[in-house]
């Protein structure tokens, strides 16, 4: 079974195409049947990603001098855009990464479709949804297990065109549409970024699959390697929500909440991570690059963390969140340390995925995403209460949840290369800390504040709820086993940075607890002691106002120009004339068609003649005669 | 005919209007006949009183009728209308001028005579439609039409029935085919024989295929408004018609003059063709007249499949000639 | 020589008919005197020259023209039968009158 | 005179046939156009006689005299419904057609210059043997074809005129 699964690992992308396709077309005949068929999709991704771990568990790592992290499981692929050349190689590789992704995302996307069926029970749109979360395990497999670049690119995009679909989902909510344009066209941003660099890559290296990439970076210069690091980069940022690209991510979650989870949280952003780490020996080639990536990670993860602070909306929370644990990911990457920011990625799914779905259940229960309506949840959805409460834990960085100790070891790794940096993953630390803790208390307790009757969802809402606790409680436990499945040695645990991160942990959840202890008025109270500050936090720097004053309103104002001047005036003008002009010529000459059967059979005998005489006629001799008795040439 | 290719048609144009006047002469026994037989048919005596049996009641008719007013109505189309009974009488006239008389001879000797002589008269239908369409006369109109219909129609027939002749003869001069002509012809082509003769008849507009003319209906077809002389020739043109036709069919079906030698044989042919003449003018007063359809599908489903039937049967015995 | 010219006179009259005439049935009349002035200056070129000192069998000559009488033949009642469905449809035979696909 | 016998009757059947044509052309009386066709074909039937093609001769008068030209009659008499007055035929554009016409017979003559001088003087007889041998021997595929082109001609002219079924 395993070997068949790794042999042939297109049948984890194909499957879920598949499923997306059939369900598509004949979905809406079945109805009730869709959601539990479409499982059938995450379900292949997470049995193939469990063989190749064990798989990968049992091949010798050491020795292991290929170009790959581990020796891959399996393997293939096929040639493709054949012409006058050898084409392109386009196919599949499992190593260690490629391995846990596909666990991380089966496993994910099984539950958020699990979770689904309570959330979108009653949404008309049920069928389309659960065939786009297909395509959309397609196309992040696709991109986790392609061998080579132009692979990842395509289920890159893939993703980029089911997140957009998925944020847009209610498109007859104009913020939803909106939101839905605006994460396209910014991650199309950092897509641009990253198609200049496979270009680069292609130019330089005449390759684009990872084997053959890597094996000619060390013969490329460092400012190569450094442009296409960078470009790279971009794309990666772009996807992945970092400053100054991040500005889509809040306003994607205009989306379904399990989509939020699903691509928002665990999988589609975290691709940026994935690609950095996917193509490690480029960024470990151009050192100048990763102080970039270092700097807006860190800066990243500290911005992002102070604007969450001031929330209301708890999804907005989340997704500032994400933001920020991004921003540490890529602390790490720049820091060199990409096993610490995997190792954090995969928390990270597992905890924010979870705070997502409790968000939802929340969300579901109470009928809004407002915070200073809730409160007191505790007793009326004890299960999402519990289950939230371990994911909050979890991102606050408390141990022993898994949560504490992939940020350690991304502080650790940051702090011996940058203790700037270092210092400023602290604080966000200490920030991510209180905001949670805020956010808890704002929801789960104190006294009830909305007018609705909040409750518990069915065992489909809160199953995946328990299920996603699990890894959220031990994954940290696994630190070691997923470094040794990424070809690496696992790192002890640090003291030092162990005891200042409780201890940063420990002080942020005390305060926000001592400032929110009575719910919505102490948030008023913390919004008037800090005047003018907190409006400016809770638009996230009017940012957004910088880009569209910046950016938007003048492409607008092209736009409008290009419009009236050059499409307008010019090229229907020109193409308006030219129907014009041909109707014209077609009425004139339509004057000589009246039907007259006789007169066509005059021209015709005129046309014999005319066609007679000019054959008869000696031209030849005319031309001589012209040209010698009167000069003419 | 040696030499120059017109002194044979030149010979051919002088017995053409020799062969016109003998028909004009034929004719007037040929009408004072058909009423003697009318007669007897109709248990009377016919003429009698003018000449030996009457014999000059039809002279004393051609008289009266140069004499008498020729009239063209008003809203004729007087040149056509003239001309037309002669378009009916001269190809009738020309046809008799192919026959073959005696032994080695006929007035006009032509290698395609069999073809001229069905060729020539079929042009008279375009007499008859000028006469009836001339005369601004809806039943004249009508009664052209009629006739030319009949005519072209039963000209098929008549033509396949004289193809089995050609066939048996394999030739296209009459001469020839009386030359080549044996006794045991007339059984093998009884069938075509049957189909040129009752399309003979049909051809001349006579009963009981006289539709065109039929007086209960037509008044008296495409020649009502005639009158005098120019109805004469149209008269003479039918009578011309019977004998003609009685006169190929006696010589070509029926043997002619190989009945026997000389001038015998001449009287012979003669003999065979006054009494085709006398079964014409029989049939003509014995049998109802025929509808329009009744006329129609006669020629095309009972006369065409017969004459075909002959060629196939006369296309099978020739190869065991 | 007289023959071209006469034939090819008898030709062109035929074909101002053609052109000028309203009726159909006159058009189709001027059309069957067009196609006699040819067939006489065919059949009378092929009967009597000598081009090249090769003369044309004389069975050719008559079975060429016999071709073409039966084409011509054809080609009549075709027409005609065609302008009486015309004249039976559109009541009128009168050429410029027919002017269905005039733009 | 130096005018031969054979030269009249070339020059008399000319005449004819031309008086035939230009009667169907310019007439304006139906009835006289289809008299005039007549005498045209029946000059063409001359000619043939005049070039010893005489089965062809025949065959024209049976065809054309007996067939054709009785099928225009009939077209007339059927379309122009007597009593209704005689229609008159008319014609239009005369000038340009008379000269492309014109044109037409300058520009052919002044091409077959070359084919007219090499006319022989005495035709060669066709007879009904020669015919034979030739619509039977080298002829036989345009033979053949033509009945098969009669017979469509056959059914086009049935479908043709049968009129509309209800």
């Amino acid at each position: 079974m395993s070997n068949v699964l790794l042999s042939n690992g297109w049948i984890a992308v194909v499957s879920p195409a598949l499923f997306a396709l059939a369900i598509g077309l004949f979905g809406t005949r079945t109805r009730t049947f869709v959601p539990w068929l479409s499982m059938f999709a995450p379900l292949t991704v997470l049995a193939t990603g469990i063989a190749a771990l064990s798989a990968t568990a049992a091949s010798e790592a050491a020795g292991y001098t290929g170009t790959y992290l581990t020796p891959p499981v399996g393997e293939g692929s096929l040639r493709w855009l054949l012409g006058a050349t050898e084409g392109i190689r386009i196919g599949f590789a499992i190593d260690g990464l490629t391995a846990l992704m596909l666990v991380v995302v089966g496993f994910v996307a099984l539950m958020v479709m699990l979770f689904s069926i309570g959330y979108m029970a009653d949404d008309p749109g049920l069928v389309r949804y659960y065939a786009l979360l297909c395509l959309f395990t397609a196309s992040m497999t696709l991109l986790v297990i392609a061998d080579g670049l132009v692979g990842l690119f395509v289920g890159w995009e893939l993703v980029g065109a089911c997140s957009y679909l998925l944020i847009g989902f209610w498109f007859h909510k104009p913020s939803a549409a909106a939101a839905a344009i605006k994460a396209f066209l910014t991650t199309r941003v950092g897509d641009v970024g990253m198609l200049l660099g496979l270009a680069v890559l292609w130019q330089t290296t005449g390759a684009l699959s990872y084997p053959d990439v890597f094996s000619a970076v060390p013969g490329l210069s460092t400012g190569t390697v450094t442009l296409i690091a960078l470009l790279l980069f971009v794309g990666a940022a772009g996807k992945s929500a970092q400053f100054p690209l991040h500005i889509w991510l809040p306003d994607a979650m205009e989306g379904p909440t399990p989509v939020s989870a699903l691509i928002h949280a665990a999988t589609m952003v975290a691709a940026g991570v994935f690609l950095v780490a996917r193509t490690w020996p480029v960024f470990e080639a151009a050192p100048n690059a990763q102080v970039v990536v270092l700097a807006i990670g860190a800066f990243t993860a500290l911005a992002a963390a102070t604007i969450a602070l001031a929330q209301t909306d708890i999804k907005k929370v989340l997704a500032y969140s994400t933001i920020s644990q991004l921003g540490f990911m890529f602390a790490a990457l720049g820091a060199g340390a990409w096993v610490a920011a995997m190792f954090h990625l995969i928390t990270h799914a597992a905890f924010k995925a979870l705070l997502f779905l409790g968000s939802g259940s929340v969300i579901h229960g109470a009928e809004t995403q407002d915070m200073r309506e809730m409160g007191g949840l505790l007793k009326l959805m004890p299960i999402t209460a519990a289950t939230w409460l371990i994911g909050s834990a979890a991102l606050a960085g408390i141990p022993p949840l898994a949560g504490f100790w992939s940020k350690d070891e991304v502080i650790h790794a940051v702090m011996s290369r940058s203790p700037l940096a270092g210092v400023a993953l602290l604080a966000a630390s200490l920030l991510t800390a209180f905001y949670i803790t805020r956010a808890t208390r704002l929801t789960f307790f104190g006294s009830y504040r909305g007018t609705h009757h909040p409750h518990e969802g069915g065992w489909v809402m809160w199953v995946p709820l328990v299920a996603l606790a699990v890894p959220a409680s031990l994954a940290g436990f696994a630190g070691h086993k997923i470094a040794e499945t990424l070809g690496e040695r696992g790192e002890s645990l640090d003291f030092t940075t162990a005891a200042l991160s409780i201890g940063v942990a420990f002080l942020g959840v005390a305060v926000g607890w001592i400032a929110y202890r009575d719910g919505v008025v102490s948030e008023l109270d913390v919004e008037a002691r800090f005047g003018r500050a907190w409006p400016v936090l809770r638009n996230a720097y009017g940012f957004d106002g910088l880009v569209s004053a910046v950016v938007v309103r003048p492409v607008y104002a092209l736009s409008d120009w290009l419009y009236n001047l050059v499409d307008r005036k010019i090229f229907d003008g020109a193409a308006e004339g030219v129907g014009t002009l041909t109707r014209k010529i077609g009425t004139g000459m339509s004057r000589i068609q009246y039907g007259d059967t006789q007169w066509y059979a005059t021209l015709l005998a005129a046309g014999f003649v005319v066609l007679a005489v000019l054959v008869a006629v000696d031209w030849a001799m005319i031309a001589q005669w012209l040209s010698t008795n009167l000069g003419v040439r | 005919m040696s030499g120059s290719v017109f002194t044979g048609y030149t010979g051919g144009l002088i017995w053409g209007l020799g062969g016109g006047l003998v028909i004009a002469i034929a004719t007037l026994f040929g009408v004072w006949w058909e009423r003697k037989v009318a007669g007897r048919i109709q248990m009377r005596l016919g003429p009698q009183t003018t000449g030996p049996f009457g014999l000059l009641q039809t002279v004393a008719d051609m008289v009266k009728l140069l004499l008498k007013e020729d009239i063209t109505p008003t809203q004729a189309d007087a040149p056509v209308f003239r001309v037309a009974p002669l378009i009916v009488f001269v190809p009738i006239a020309m046809a008799v001028t192919v026959i073959p008389f005696a032994a080695g001879w006929a007035p006009l000797d032509t290698s395609v005579g069999m073809l001229f002589f069905l060729a020539v008269p079929s042009v008279s239908v375009i007499g008859i439609l000028m006469a009836g369409w001339s005369s601004g006369n809806s039943y004249a109109t009508l009664g052209g039409l009629r006739g030319a219909a009949q005519m072209i129609s039963y000209e098929l027939p008549r033509t396949l029935s004289v193809l089995s002749v050609v066939l048996l003869a394999g030739s296209l001069r009459p001469v020839e085919v009386m030359e080549a002509w044996r006794w045991w012809f007339i059984p093998l082509n009884g069938i075509g024989f049957l189909v040129y003769f009752i399309s003979s008849v049909a051809e001349c507009n006579r009963g009981p295929f006289d539709i065109p003319e039929a007086e209960s209906e037509l008044v008296a077809g495409y020649f009502a408004d005639y009158s005098g002389i120019r109805w004469a020739i149209f008269m003479m043109s039918e009578y011309g018609g019977v004998i003609a036709a009685s006169l190929f069919g006696a010589a070509l079906f029926l043997g002619g003059w190989a009945w026997a030698p000389g001038l015998f044989g001449t009287a012979i042919f003669l003999l065979l063709t006054v009494v085709l003449v006398t079964a014409m003018i029989w049939i003509k007063w014995t049998f109802p007249r025929m509808r329009m359809d009744q006329l129609m599908n006669t020629a095309w489903k009972v006369l065409t499949p017969m004459a075909l039937l002959q060629i196939a049967i006369i296309g099978v015995v020739i190869a065991w000639l | 020589m007289s023959l071209v010219y006469v034939a090819l006179a008898l030709f062109c009259i035929g074909l101002y008919g053609t052109l000028t005439r309203r009726d159909i049935i006159a058009v189709l009349a001027s059309v069957e005197v067009m196609l006699g002035g040819a067939t006489v200056l065919l059949v009378g070129l092929s009967a009597t020259s000598n081009l090249a000192g090769v003369s044309t069998p004389p069975g050719e000559t008559s079975g060429v023209g016999l071709v073409i009488l039966v084409l011509a033949a054809a080609e009549a009642s075709v027409g005609l039968a065609l302008m009486l469905a015309v004249a039976r449809r559109l009541n009128t035979t009168r050429i410029d009158e027919l002017d269905e696909v005039s733009g | 005179m130096s005018i031969s016998m054979i030269e009249l009757v070339f020059w008399m059947i000319a005449a004819a046939s031309l008086l035939g044509a230009l009667t169907v052309v310019f007439t304006r009386d139906v009835t006289r156009m289809a008299l005039g066709l007549g005498v045209f074909l029946l000059s063409v039937a001359g000619w043939f006689v005049y070039f010893s093609q005489t089965f062809l001769a025949a065959a024209q008068v049976f065809v054309y005299v007996g067939g054709v030209l009785v099928l225009v009659l009939f077209a007339i008499m059927l379309v122009h419904r007597s009593g209704a007055g005689r229609p008159a035929l008319e014609s239009r554009h005369t000038i340009d057609s008379i000269m492309v016409a014109v044109a037409v017979f300058v520009l052919v003559v002044s091409a077959l210059q070359d084919v007219g001088s090499a006319l022989t003087v005495t035709p060669l007889p066709g007879s009904p043997d020669a015919i034979s041998a030739a619509l039977l021997g080298p002829m036989l595929p345009h033979f053949e074809a033509l009945g098969v082109l009669l017979l469509a001609a056959l059914a086009a002219v049935i479908v043709i005129s049968g009129g509309e079924r209800s």
